[in-house]
């Protein structure tokens, strides 16, 4: 097991003592009674043989809820992506959405002879470039628009939005049509060796480009860059940066100039840009920037709970429930609107509202938006 | 005297099966009398059967091996009827078996004996090309497998019975006395050859080796043949360049007293040379005829592409008179006329199609049971009741009735069948036992263990892919544990074979490499059902219909998709998982759509078989496009039978009759299908097990020939009725056939109008002896005993002339009057006539609600948009979808006695369902995993059948469930499904995934690292 | 005369013992080699009787002592002719005397056969001869020897043997040799006694002339097809030209080929002018054995004499000369012509010659 | 005959502008076939001894509406060069709609797949009924060359 073992101590997990503070936090142990993070650290601990084969290593979000209660600093959320790729090795794959298309269509970015045209979503008034200081990364976001066409949501939108925003800034982002997926899907399902082939290209692509910051609309892309990439290949050469940092300069430096919006708004939280990334103030900063009233859910900044689904391979019967429970909290606060950053969160909220449901429509009939969507409308 | 529950057959032939079967699976007990040693008849003979090209041997095989291994029938070969008693209902019947020598308990038909017997006879069943031993099975799939000594040429020198393993040899057997008694008879001898040498004069059959007989090229042009597949000529082994084939041998011919025709020569011999073009390469095919029968479904179609795609050369109008040798060549010399001037052409062969004659044990058989015989020694049947002889609970069917092809057959054979399970009803189920299947073996937790059975298929594999090859290569593969091949896989000895494999090498996988899943499936699923294992954990790989048969001028790139294949089956075998058996209850009754003749004595048929029937009318009244008839060809009163069929409906209480009722859905599955009709205006539902479709055709207006712009140019049908009413009066009469028939946007004959024109024109001649009728034709197709009344009309003065699309009759008005001009083909003229009245042929086109029908039952229509059966030769009333069946003009233009037998077919056919309680349902269903799934309900929106929904579950919590009844297995709301909770058994996502991946084997090449990929920048720290 | 060194593989002893008795004829003057089996109860001891009472008889006879007149199979009479004996005597004991009781009955009936089945390769059925003779007819023995060799003088050599062969004789020997190894043949051979004695299976006496009719039938056929199964050994052939090298029907040479397909002993090679060749397929285990080993000599040259070959055009005659040619081999020591042959031992001596 | 032009009929070899496979390697294709119409046409082109290139291998589903987009894409990440789905007609489809769903399904993927940077054209929907043997053949035809003309699929992830 020397594995699991240099895994157990890269994150730490000997220091668990079992306290049981993760379990109670845990979305998915709320639900699934037989889940438990600690559980999974005590097996590990006790050197099971069959953990690799535990069913129970796919159904966690990898939100971080724990991490962040954790005592004694478990990184839990690593210690299961280590398990993962184990569990692969050992041929318990995990049952995706969409039959594994994502994964697959991760794996084929890596293929050299590639052509792509992913730029399909660059729009005639939009100022893009090959070179340039900032690069935007967009990811699979303008993917989303055909994989999950039956949701009528264009993710594409939000990388519209974010260029709008850059181009009244005086900014032309660079962008690449070589740029692949960032990885995270496949490195979260436990697939190291194709993750850093996607790793390499993309490097290749902003050094190419020549750029000194990378600008991200999506978390999961930042959280691989900033933690993942920087894992594996040290120092980048480039500076990480959220979508909301940029627009609090660009108004800092009042390059930016908006008008104001009206109407009461609520945030959630995405896993990856809060507990991961400990970026909680900026969106919410640039959301007041707007003018529209912004009122706290419940549970929120690195209280908030997930979308349900993660790397689009832990959708399960809990991943329902949370929807909705976080849906019934956004429309308590009386907001209008519920914004997100994160792509995926609003297609995995989209999906539990886009179906007519006995009894529970006016619950959760709250409209879901992207966050830099709504800022590119104070730009009209 | 109280009735028995059991049906005796005499004649095991294609007819005899197919009622055996019906009967079998219908809850009757059935002896199957043969007076050969094996069943099969002359279909085993058979290479190739039109007009689909199918193997012959390869869709009798299920039939013939079900039939041998039916534990309702008992076969009695080898056996002669003695002596019949009784009456309908109760019948003694004593039968001799005659010894063969051979005890059938122990004979495995392995064929040792047949390798050490030193006695060479001529088979006969090869027409004498080729020899046998005195001890003998007559063909390699025979059913039942045992061998016979021919005790005429057996010299008793005791070899084979020491060289039997079995040591099933017993010289000492002597005739069996069997008495049978049942409850009716079905006699099916089928037919014989006419005799050759009778033309030995004219033809010089027998004298010139080079003339033979069409069965005796069919046996060249067949795998177990003499010459294996090749076409070669006898006197000198050569093959043929120019072959030639006489038709109407023995057939058409009064001066021999065979004036009537056999029906199928025309097809058999288009047949036979478009196969014999592809067995020799460079063979070019002659057909002289007189007449091109091809009446049937889809057989113009296969008329036109053999002679514009194949080439086959057709000569008309040239019946040959007669054929000579030339002694050193031994080619043949045939005179014959062409455009008008004599023509002698030199061949390497002719073949003589011969005709039918009645068979020759016919006397022996009407003697025995009383039945009336006609004047060609067939059953006499009439056309109302075209399986009945004149003894009540003795029926007929097949050839023995008139000479037919394999689907009039098999359809008649059916219709037998229903009219013997009606007449002893009552007594179902009392004397047969239930079919039980050995204890499933629970093959939890084992590694694969694959069996792989490779088949030649004769050569229709093994000619072109190289069968040990593939056999070595699966021995590779892993899992695979057992591997072999073998001339015919579903031969019955091979199954026993495959039982006897799996149990000693305790398989739990089992593959056949052979033809398509969709005929053999079932099968081999029985098969390995018999060795304990569950049906699901078998796979077909297709390596003939889609691979030897497509690829054979490629046989290495043949021989290597086979083994691509086959290891795609192996791969998809490793993950397959055995299903659960699932049931379901069946509603005792039937629909019955189309209250026409089919409709009605389908709907009395099932009310006499005991269930109930819903017989549902478009129109007010019953009877379909028959009311408009009056006569039959022979003068039977039609009008006198359709009100005794309609008091007939009324009085019996099992049928409900709905008129101004039109289908608005249908839903459900065999033996639970709900059907809600409008009943002229408000709404019924109606439960039932079966649906019988019998919606009929309707008569084409014609467009053509100025009909409808001249009072006295009307259609046969329109002309029957004036005729009737006395209200006809003139001197001269043009009839023109094919109105819209064989034309290039409808190329289907339409089969029943030459004969109904025939029938007008006599009518005429009798009304009015001093008038002048004329025929304008392309093909007279008068097939059977309806050939006679063509040559009475010829007698009676009536005139034909023929045409062809090229040179249609013009028609044109001539004052008041009409005028037609048409080109004589003998005498080269245009020919002016001037009659008083032009009678049209129409065509019998399908009615427009068949689409919408279509999709309401989900039943294919075929190309010219009549209802599509499941199989056209061997399944002709029934759907591909289970519990749907097909009878009469809606399958295609047929005769009045031929609608009527087909009704009674289809109601044969649906008895097998609805003689059930429960029936096994189909397991390969999809399944929902209540953990995963999230209750978003997007499968129970995109089900069409409503299977899933979503069900309140413990906590609250909404999750879908499928209903076992209702789900069909599409997959369609497995795909639907974002998050994979929902699996399709049997087509689970990896075992798909798995042929894929297998597919894509080949191109095993390392991942394609970029030449020029350069070593990022970044050195890797960090981590190491 | 081949030289050169190379080991001779020893041929089986049983050879061994046939070779002294029959010697390399002396130039000019004939003298007949005759082999004699005799059976060890009652010819032999006659023959020892005459010795005995020193009657004189020709030594031509070389005598092999057998049991039983009935263990003699024909093949061995069959094999002598074949070793170049001009004469075969079988000798036994009266019909009832044998001491196995039923021996000389067998005997009877095979040689009877044999005479019948012999005649279809010419050689003259004179060359072999059943008698019986009892141990006291010493005096009977000698007159057997000596009428026996005077005939067998009269006939001549036998045509199979020396270096000039006739061809058609020879493989009209082996082919005979090939039916009477096969099984077909044996049944009618071994069971002949027992079906007219006491009745087949069945019961019912057979007549000799009904077997007979088999018999003659049984070996019309297989003496065809076997002879088409040598043709066809090396080269694929078509009927036309198998019917012209047998001079029968080519519809007749069908039939057969047909029959020997059935048996997967021939195979369809490709065609030539629109018709199939035939090529004999090779059959490990099965017991139809082809032209001897020694019969197929290397291709270099042998002498032929083709003169009772009969009217067949040039085309046809030579390519049938070549076709033999190549199927000819020594026999004995199965060498080719390259390697060493002890010339001097092997009687059969054919191993150089060139077409006439 | 040196500098002879390729044996191919010349009316074919004009339009050839994309270069046809190395001769090693062979052009390598898939079919899913539903089970009840292509799947039966195949086997009547079969029976009616209708010749087809042999580099299709087809894959029996009981419907097109059983194929997952999955299916097709992991068939190109694996390197095969085209994937023909055989359906009904619309309106003979045995279970009603689903080939109208595997028609939303594959249209929607092609979008994706252009993309990618897979050429869609590698991927082809065919409606072919169960009496429609000649048209199975003369489809296999037709996409083998037309994938010829594409060239192979360079795309090959050696599976972990």
């Amino acid at each position: 097991m020397s594995a699991i073992d240099e895994l157990i101590e890269d994150t730490g997990a000997f220091d668990c003592v079992e306290c049981g503070k993760c379990t109670s936090v845990c979305p998915v142990a709320e639900i699934n009674s037989e889940f438990a993070p600690r559980l999974i650290v005590v097996k590990a601990q006790a050197g099971l043989e069959g953990l690799a084969k535990e069913k129970d290593i796919w159904s966690c979000l990898t939100c971080g809820l724990c991490n962040d209660m954790c005592p004694y600093k478990v990184d839990f959320t690593e210690f299961i992506r280590g398990m993962r790729s184990e569990a692969v090795i050992h041929g318990a794959l995990p049952v995706c959405s969409k039959g594994g298309l994502l994964q697959t269509m991760g794996r084929i970015m890596t293929s050299p002879e590639l052509k792509q045209n992913r730029l399909s979503w660059v729009t005639d008034d939009l100022k893009v470039a090959e070179k340039g200081d900032i690069y935007f990364f967009t990811g699979c976001t303008a993917h989303f628009d055909y994989i999950f066409e039956e949701r009528e949501i264009k993710t594409s939108g939000i990388l519209v939005a974010a260029v709008k925003i850059m181009n009244s800034a005086g900014i032309t982002p660079a962008v690449s049509n070589d740029e692949v997926c960032c990885g995270h899907d496949l490195n979260w399902t436990g697939n190291e060796e194709h993750f850093e082939k996607l790793m390499e290209k993309n490097l290749e692509v902003i050094k190419a480009s020549g750029a000194k910051q990378v600008v991200f609309t999506c978390p999961e892309g930042m959280r691989t860059f900033e933690f993942d990439y920087k894992d594996i290949a040290g120092d980048l050469g480039f500076e990480v940066l959220h979508i909301s940092e940029l627009i609090l300069d660009l108004i800092d430096q009042d390059k930016l100039q908006h008008k104001d919006l009206d109407g009461k708004v609520t945030f959630h939280d995405p896993c990856r840009l809060g507990r991961h990334l400990g970026i909680y103030d900026d969106p919410r900063d640039m959301i007041k920037e707007t003018g529209a009233e912004l009122v706290e859910m419940e549970r929120s900044r690195n209280k908030s709970t997930c979308c349900g689904v993660s790397a689009f391979a832990t959708c399960e019967a809990s991943s329902k429930q949370m929807q909705i429970e976080r849906l019934k909290e956004a429309k308590k606060t009386g907001a209008q609107k519920m914004l997100t950053f994160c792509p995926k969160c609003w297609l995995h909220f989209k999906c539990s509202t886009w179906k007519k449901f006995p009894g529970l429509e006016e619950e959760v009939d709250i409209p879901i938006e992207d966050a830099t969507i709504f800022f590119s409308k104070t730009l009209e | 005297m109280e009735k028995i529950g059991a049906v005796m057959i005499a004649g095991g032939g294609i007819a005899g099966m197919q009622s055996a079967l019906d009967l079998a699976d219908s809850g009757f007990k059935v002896y199957l009398v043969d007076s050969s040693p094996t069943i099969g008849g002359a279909m085993s003979q058979l290479d190739k059967t039109f007009p689909t090209n199918d193997c012959a041997m390869c869709i009798m095989a299920p039939k013939l091996v079900e039939t041998g291994r039916h534990h309702n029938i008992e076969l009695l070969t080898n056996s002669s009827i003695k002596d019949v008693k009784g009456e309908a209902g109760n019948f003694t019947i004593k039968v001799t078996k005659t010894a063969r020598r051979v005890r059938e308990d122990k004979c495995t038909g392995c064929g040792i004996c047949t390798l050490f017997c030193p006695i060479e006879v001529p088979d006969s069943y090869n027409k004498g090309m080729k020899l046998r031993k005195a001890i003998y099975v007559r063909y390699p799939q025979a059913v039942p497998p045992t061998h016979t000594i021919d005790m005429e040429h057996c010299i008793g020198c005791g070899i084979c019975e020491s060289q039997c393993k079995a040591n099933a040899i017993e010289y000492a057997q002597s005739d069996e006395e069997r008495e049978l008694n049942v409850g009716a008879i079905i006699v099916s001898p089928g037919f014989d050859e006419f005799n050759l040498e009778l033309m030995r004069r004219e033809y010089g059959f027998g004298l010139f080796p080079n003339v033979i007989s069409s069965p005796q090229l069919e046996r060249m042009l067949s795998a177990t043949g003499p010459y294996r597949g090749l076409v070669l000529r006898p006197s000198d082994g050569k093959m043929p360049k120019k072959v030639a084939f006489i038709q109407c041998v023995g057939s058409r011919d009064r001066s021999i007293g065979n004036p009537y025709c056999s029906s199928v020569c025309c097809m058999f011999a288009i047949k036979e040379a478009v196969i014999a073009q592809e067995h020799n390469q460079g063979l070019q095919a002659h057909i002289f005829f007189m007449d091109m029968r091809a009446y049937g479904k889809e057989f113009d179609d296969y008329y036109i592409r053999a002679e514009q795609e194949h080439g086959i050369l057709f000569t008309r109008n040239n019946r040959i008179a007669d054929v000579s040798q030339d002694p050193k060549t031994q080619n043949l010399i045939l005179n014959y006329i062409k455009d008008g001037e004599m023509k002698s052409e030199e061949f390497d062969l002719v073949v003589l199609s011969v005709g039918m004659v009645f068979p020759k044990d016919a006397k022996n058989l009407a003697e025995k049971f009383g039945i009336n015989l006609n004047e060609f020694n067939f059953c006499d049947t009439d056309i109302f009741n075209p399986t009945s002889t004149n003894i009540p609970g003795i029926f007929v069917a097949g050839a023995f009735e008139a000479p037919k092809d394999i689907p009039g057959t098999v359809a008649q054979a059916s219709g037998a069948a229903a009219h013997a399970s009606a007449l002893v009803s009552g007594q179902r189920d009392t004397l047969v036992v239930e079919k039980t299947f050995p204890e499933e073996i629970d093959i939890g937790g084992q590694d694969p263990r694959i069996g792989v059975f490779v088949c030649h298929c004769g050569i229709n594999i093994g000619g072109v892919v190289d069968v040990p090859e593939v056999v070595e290569y699966v021995k590779t593969l892993p899992n695979v544990v057992y591997a072999e091949h073998n001339l015919y896989t579903c031969s019955q000895d091979t199954q026993e074979k495959i039982k006897q494999i799996a149990q000693e090498q305790n398989l739990n996988r089992v593959i056949v490499a052979s033809c398509t899943p969709r005929t053999h499936g079932p099968l081999f699923q029985n098969t390995i059902r018999g060795a304990g294992l569950n049906p699901y954990l078998f796979e077909m790989a297709n390596i003939r219909d889609q691979c030897s048969w497509v690829h054979m001028h490629e046989p290495d790139k043949a021989t290597d998709k086979a083994k691509a294949l086959v290891r795609m089956a192996v791969a998809r075998a490793r993950l397959l998982e055995p299903l659960p058996k699932s049931e379901i209850e069946i509603s005792p009754s039937a629909i019955i759509i189309g209250g026409g003749v089919t409709g009605m004595n389908a709907a009395l048929m099932i009310a006499e078989e005991g269930y109930d029937a819903y017989l549902i009318e478009k129109t007010d009244k019953l009877g379909g496009i028959v009311n408009r008839l009056h006569y039959g060809l022979r003068g039977e009163d039609i009008r006198k039978y359709l009100t005794e069929l309609k008091s007939k409906i009324d009085s019996n209480d099992k049928i409900k009759v709905y008129l101004n009722t039109t289908l608005e859905n249908f839903s459900g599955f065999v033996g639970n299908y709900e059907a809600e009709l409008n009943v002229n205006g408000n709404k019924e539902t109606l439960k039932t097990g079966v649906v019988i479709v019998a919606t009929g055709g309707k008569e084409y207006k014609p467009e053509e020939y100025m009909y409808g712009e001249h009072d006295r140019i009307l259609t046969q049908l329109e002309f029957g009725e004036l005729l009737n009413e006395g209200k006809v009066k003139g001197k001269e009469f043009v009839m023109i056939q094919c109105v819209g028939s064989r034309e290039e946007h409808r190329p289907y004959c339409s089969r029943i109008c030459c004969t109904h024109a025939i029938k007008n024109a006599l009518k005429i001649r009798e009304l009015h002896p001093d008038s002048k009728v004329y025929i304008l034709f392309k093909d007279m197709r008068t097939y059977g005993f309806r050939e006679i009344y063509y040559e009475d009309a010829t007698r009676e003065g009536v005139l034909f002339i023929r045409f062809d699309n090229e040179t249609k009759p013009k028609v044109s008005k001539d004052g008041d009057g009409i005028k037609i001009e048409v080109l004589d083909h003998f005498i080269q003229e245009d020919v002016a006539l001037y009659p008083d009245y032009l009678i049209l042929s129409p065509a019998t086109l399908p009615n427009e609600g068949n689409y919408d029908l279509a999709q309401m039952l989900k039943v294919p229509l075929s190309k010219d948009k009549f209802f599509l059966e499941a199989h056209m030769k061997l399944r002709p009333v029934e759907f591909a979808t289970e519990g749907v069946f097909l009878a009469g003009l809606a399958h295609s233009p047929k005769f009045f006695n031929e609608c009527i037998s087909e009704a009674n077919a289809a109601v044969s056919r649906a008895c097998t369902v609805l003689s059930k309680r429960i029936m096994e349902a189909y397991s390969a269903i999809s399944v929902v995993d209540e953990f995963k799934c999230i209750g978003c309900g997007t499968c129970e929106e995109i089900c069409e059948y409503h299977a899933p929904s979503l069900v309140e579950k413990g906590s609250g919590k909404l999750v879908s469930e499928i209903n076992k009844a209702l789900c069909k297995g599409c997959g369609a709301c497995a795909v639907a499904c974002c998050n994979g909770a929902i699996t399709t058994l049997h087509f689970k996502n990896d075992q798909i995934l798995s042929m894929v991946e297998s597919a894509a084997e080949e191109l095993k090449r390392e991942s394609s690292k970029p030449a020029e990929e350069a070593q990022t920048g970044a050195s890797t720290s960090g981590a190491d | 005369m081949a030289t050169g060194t190379g080991s001779t593989d020893k041929p089986p002893v049983e050879k061994e013992q046939v070779q002294e008795t029959v010697q390399q004829p002396e130039p000019g003057k004939f003298e007949p080699q005759i082999i004699g089996f005799l059976c060890n109860w009652c010819s032999y001891a006659g023959a020892d009787l005459a010795g005995v009472s020193r009657i004189q008889y020709p030594s031509n006879l070389k005598v092999i002592r057998v049991m039983c007149s009935g263990s003699v199979d024909p093949i061995l009479i069959v094999e002598s002719l074949i070793r170049g004996a001009d004469g075969v005597l079988v000798a036994g004991c009266h019909p009832g005397d044998c001491h196995y009781i039923k021996g000389n009955y067998y005997t009877k009936n095979r040689i009877k056969i044999l005479k019948e089945i012999i005649k279809k390769t010419g050689i003259e059925t004179e060359r072999i001869k059943l008698e019986w003779v009892s141990a006291s007819e010493g005096s009977k023995f000698a007159s057997v020897v000596k009428e026996f060799t005077d005939k067998i003088r009269e006939l001549g050599p036998s045509m199979v043997a020396g270096d000039q062969p006739n061809i058609d004789q020879l493989e009209g020997l082996y082919v005979l040799r090939n039916i009477l190894e096969d099984f077909r043949l044996n049944v009618f051979i071994t069971r002949m006694h027992e079906w007219i004695e006491d009745g087949n299976v069945y019961g019912d006496k057979l007549s000799e002339e009904q077997i007979m009719d088999h018999v003659n039938k049984v070996v019309d056929d297989e003496f065809l097809r076997t002879r088409i199964l040598f043709a066809t050994k090396e080269k694929a052939l078509s009927v036309q030209t198998l019917s012209n090298i047998f001079k029968e029907p080519q519809q007749k040479v069908l039939e057969h080929l047909v029959t020997l397909r059935d048996r997967d002993l021939v195979r369809v090679e490709g065609t030539e002018e629109d018709a199939p060749l035939y090529i004999a397929q090779p059959q490990e285990g099965k017991r139809i054995s082809t032209l001897p080993r020694w019969a197929q000599v290397e291709r270099k040259s042998i002498t032929i004499s083709l003169a009772n070959l009969g009217d067949v055009d040039p085309e046809t005659r030579s390519y049938i000369a070549r076709e033999l040619l190549l199927t000819l081999r020594c026999y004995n020591c199965e060498r080719r012509r390259s390697e060493v042959c002890h010339f001097s031992v092997c009687i059969r001596g054919l191993m150089s010659g060139v077409v006439e | 005959m040196a500098g002879e032009a390729s044996t191919k009929p010349p009316a074919d070899s004009e339009h050839h502008e994309a270069q046809t496979p190395p001769p090693g390697e062979p052009i390598n294709l898939i079919a899913f076939c539903c089970n009840w119409c292509s799947y039966a046409g195949a086997d009547l082109a079969g029976v009616s001894r209708l010749q087809y290139p042999p580099n299709v291998k087809i894959i029996r589903v009981m419907c097109t509406g059983r194929i997952e987009p999955e299916f097709l894409l992991h068939a190109f990440e694996l390197g095969i060069d085209g994937v023909l789905v055989c359906g009904c007609h619309i309106g003979d489809c045995h279970y009603i709609s689903g080939n109208e769903k595997a028609e939303v399904r594959i249209n929607t993927l092609k979008k994706l797949m252009d993309m990618i940077g897979i050429d869609s054209r590698r991927l082809r929907l065919e409606w072919v009924s169960a009496s429609e043997g000649t048209r199975f053949a003369e489809t296999v035809k037709d996409f083998k060359e037309q994938i010829e003309k594409l060239g192979k699929n360079k795309i090959y992830i050696a599976q972990s």
